[in-house]
């Protein structure tokens, strides 16, 4: 049974959620099976934030898992937090240009990528999340290309519409972040 | 010389003919509210329309003495179950009956946010300045020097603070183009009956009614019949009786 | 059968304008009545009320009919009836 | 008379609480009465959003006290209406559903738990069981369904109202943050597509215009035996409708060894866990009470019966647990517990306990 555990984690702001979204919708539209757990804690805002979502092609049992196939540490604290989501069969995938550490746990594999730091000096800082998204998308390797694309433009299609350019803008760093898991070799 | 009589006691339609004497103690001021209560249904022919709540207390003795559609609830909440009739049903008229315990302590949340919101109903307010069910306890309206059973020395309102003025505190928040306040006395069941008067056209016309009714408990207050009358009369001077908001075209 | 009540019944009160009764299954003798009553004329009675407490009566002589009686009596136990 | 929104066969990706927005709809729900407080809210947000196309009615009240109060006078308007709370909220809300006890009003809630005790955190739990069960100062004659799924919240949302207006006792759905807040794909359906006819409501207050003696509804007794009389009745009554409402869900339990018993979303994770085990060679099923007030004891303790080993899992120390081993008393299966108060139970939680079992048996 073919399922896929996804633990993404980063700062409150970083738009973790949002990007979960667009994922679980984008796997939703394709006719995958479901499940997705925002982290929720006291705080609007602030705070580590973690979305548990889970892809799979049969019906999902357990909400929350033990282990995550692919953990996503995007801040030194989501580090702190989720090394307890990682096993030996997980692949961990952390922001050097923003984690000031390296996480130490045992994992299958653990891959820097730099998604910041390409957002700020090639695209946009807001297009942080959707370079991330693209990582994911290739890191999982469940979902098609324009599944995210559609899903998209379900979130953020009225802003699209508005402004053009940010179509471009959000697709360009959605397959740059793709790339950096290609060259990674995952 | 007693005789056997076919006319009965003179009550109105809204009464409870069955249950003959009421539950309430002897003297005790609920009988004359509620009997001017209901002869007011009566002239205003709400008969049909009016839905009466009691809350837990004194109150709740009067779970069957209207003639209409009755609920009894806990203390304090009879405010929400007939405001929760009445946004169900906004044909009804909705009467939430308590004592000063009732609405002004236990159910104050209520009170307080059912007069902001200006919620369709009337409520009611006994002040007899104690928790008469339980025993004669200080409630939030006890007044100063007066003993009960947890002041038996007296309210010292250093310790206890000051008596609570219902009609004020819910004059002050009440919208004034959709809200009638008033306080009235059992002194003057009359000028009592007029006031309810104006508190049910009210909330026929869609507002928020709150009446305060100074109110009488010789049981608990160990009065005789000349000295219940001399207490209210100092409560009159301390609790102000008057209308404190009329919406325009009330009358 | 028609239901009947137990009453203290005073006729040809008020020169004889008003009779007044008193049902003894709803007086509990709290009195109230009597401070109300502006004439002062009414007075505890011989007859007890539901709490086996004195009722109370009106000296026919001096009563009005005037019903401030009835009217504050909070268990409805008096019925003053004008003719 | 409210529009409803479904009318065919739907499938949607939705978070639970909207799923139960959406059923109180389909039930034909007048009314929601409801206060703020998390995971519950996006159930009000949603019946709140949809209120233009369903024509349906919501107030705000200002605590749970007053939602629950406000419910009950709704009801008895003669309006299908129902709140929703959590935690502390619920708490509270036991002032009301007590009355609604007594009174044999056909209250419905969903109780979308959180951790305690307390305000501990917003984000799950299963330790308001004992509180839904049996809150209030009473009995707990009360209906209670325990969910495991959107599914699930949507089919028992509309069987609550049912039952609640059947049998006139207070009804429950109870959930939890989890199940409130994740999102999964659901199918909605027209209940009349299901054969599922809405019980018909009516005003106790209200209405009447001489067509009926008016109505006094008390919940006061002045005499122990005038109480005792009431309450008897109540219980004989709720035994006697209990097993057409009992419901419980076994999985590979037949032939199961070590049998596990859970509820809610915890028996979800129960069911990974049976399958990982059995693919390990280890004979593991599940008993999982849906019904949790009243419990289906007959097939709870056959199935007891015929296991070697219990295992009672919970997001809660034991408060299920309390309520089956007085139910299975007499019974010598062993049992242990695998207890995660307000916390999440994993299927490899589940696994490794078992694993556990098999190699050491439980001794109690």
């Amino acid at each position: 049974m073919a399922r896929t555990r996804i633990v993404l984690a980063g700062e409150g702001g970083q738009g973790v959620q949002s990007i979960a979204k667009i994922l679980v919708e984008a796997g939703y539209e394709a006719g995958k099976e479901i499940l997705y757990i925002p982290n929720f804690g006291v705080e609007q805002r602030g705070g580590v934030s973690i979305a548990f979502c889970q892809i799979a092609d049969e019906k999902i049992g357990e909400p929350r898992f033990s282990k995550g196939d692919i953990v996503i540490m995007l801040s030194d604290r989501a580090i702190d937090r989720c090394c307890t989501y990682v096993n030996e069969n997980s692949t961990v995938i952390y922001d050097s240009s923003v984690c000031s550490k390296k996480p130490e746990c045992k994992a299958k594999n653990i891959i820097s990528v730099e998604a910041n730091k390409i957002a700020n000096e090639q695209l946009s800082a807001r297009v942080f999340n959707i370079i991330v998204l693209g990582v994911l998308l290739s890191a999982t390797n469940v979902l098609k290309l324009s599944d995210i694309k559609n899903a998209m433009e379900m979130a953020l299609g009225k802003k699209f519409d508005a402004k053009p350019e940010l179509r471009d803008l959000n697709y360009k760093a959605l397959e740059m972040g793709m790339g950096l898991i290609e060259k990674a070799g995952v | 010389m007693i005789e056997m009589l076919e006319k009965g006691p003179r009550l109105a339609k809204a009464q409870n003919a069955e249950v003959g004497a009421s539950k309430f103690c002897p003297g005790c001021g609920h009988g004359m509210i509620l009997k001017t209560l209901a002869q007011t249904i009566d002239e205003l022919e709400l008969n049909d329309k009016a839905v009466f709540g009691c809350d837990i207390g004194c109150s709740l003795l009067s779970w069957n003495y209207m003639n209409v559609d009755t609920v009894q609830t806990h203390h304090g909440r009879t405010t929400p179950v007939i405001y929760g009739v009445t946004r169900a049903n906004p044909d009804l008229v909705g009467i939430a009956y308590m004592g000063d315990g009732g609405g002004l302590a236990i159910g104050s949340q209520h009170l307080v946010n059912a007069a902001v919101r200006s919620e369709n109903l009337l409520i009611i307010v006994a002040n007899n300045t104690n928790y008469g069910m339980t025993g004669g306890q200080m409630s939030p309206t006890t007044m100063p020097g007066q003993k009960t059973e947890t002041t038996p020395y007296g309210r010292d309102c250093d310790v206890t603070g000051r008596p609570a003025k219902g009609a004020e505190m819910v004059a002050s928040i009440a919208d004034p183009e959709k809200s009638f306040v008033a306080r009235a006395s059992v002194s003057n069941l009359r000028k009592l009956k007029a006031t309810f008067k104006k508190a049910l056209k009210n909330v026929d016309m869609g507002g928020f009614s709150f009446v305060e009714v100074l109110s009488v408990c010789p049981l608990n207050w160990r009065t005789n019949n000349v000295q219940t009358w001399d207490r209210l009369k100092t409560m009159e001077e301390f609790f102000e009786v008057k209308d404190f908001v009329q919406r325009e075209g009330l009358e | 059968m028609t239901k009947t009540h137990k009453a203290i019944k005073v006729e040809n009160v008020a020169k004889g304008k008003a009779d007044w009764h008193l049902y003894t299954d709803y007086c509990k003798g709290c009195g109230l009545c009597i401070v109300k009553c502006p004439k002062k004329c009414l007075n505890w009675s011989k007859e007890v009320g539901i709490y086996q407490t004195p009722a109370v009566e009106p000296n026919p002589e001096e009563c009005i009919g005037c019903g401030t009686c009835e009217l504050v009596c909070p268990d409805n136990a008096i019925r003053v009836e004008k003719k | 008379m409210v529009k409803k929104l479904i009318t065919q066969d739907t499938r949607m990706f939705l978070t639970g609480n909207e799923v139960i927005a959406y059923a109180a709809n389909a039930a034909e729900a007048e009314f929601m009465y409801g206060y703020p407080i998390t995971p519950q809210n996006e159930i009000m947000h949603t019946w709140c959003k949809l209120l233009p196309k369903t024509e349906a009615g919501f107030l705000q009240t200002e605590d749970e006290i007053s939602a629950g109060f406000s419910t009950i006078g709704g009801i008895l308007a003669g309006k299908r209406a129902f709140t929703a709370t959590a935690g502390p909220g619920n708490v509270i809300m036991q002032d009301a559903q007590s009355m609604a006890e007594m009174m044999r009003i056909p209250f419905v809630c969903a109780v979308m738990q959180r951790g305690g005790p307390s305000t501990a955190t917003v984000i799950y739990a299963q330790q308001e069981t004992r509180l839904t069960c049996f809150g209030g100062n009473g009995e707990g004659f009360r209906i209670v369904y325990s969910t495991a799924g959107h599914q699930d919240l949507y089919d028992y949302m509309i069987k609550a109202f049912n039952t609640a207006w059947k049998y006139r006792f207070p009804t429950f759905m109870l959930a939890d943050g989890y199940q409130g807040k994740m999102r999964e794909p659901v199918t909605l359906y027209d209940p009349a597509s299901r054969g599922i006819k809405m019980v018909p409501v009516e005003a106790t207050l209200g209405g009447a215009n001489g067509s009926r003696p008016v109505n006094h509804v008390r919940n006061t007794f002045n005499l122990e035996e005038e109480l005792m009389e009431v309450l008897d009745k109540y219980q004989e009554e709720f035994d006697r409708i209990s097993p057409e409402i009992e419901e419980y869900l076994e999985y590979k339990a037949d032939d199961a060894e070590v049998l596990i018993i859970a509820h809610g979303i915890v028996a979800r994770s129960a069911m990974t866990a049976v399958d990982e085990l059995r693919a390990k060679g280890i004979k593991a099923g599940l008993f999982r009470p849906i019904t949790l007030r009243p419990l289906a004891v007959k097939p709870l303790r056959a199935a007891v019966a015929r296991a070697k080993q219990v295992l009672f899992t919970e997001s809660a120390n034991g408060q299920l647990a309390q309520m089956v081993l007085e139910k299975i008393y007499g019974l010598q299966t062993p049992y242990s517990t695998l207890f995660k108060m307000g916390v999440g139970v994993t299927g490899d939680d589940i696994v490794q306990k078992v694993e556990s079992m098999v190699k050491e048996p439980a001794t109690v």
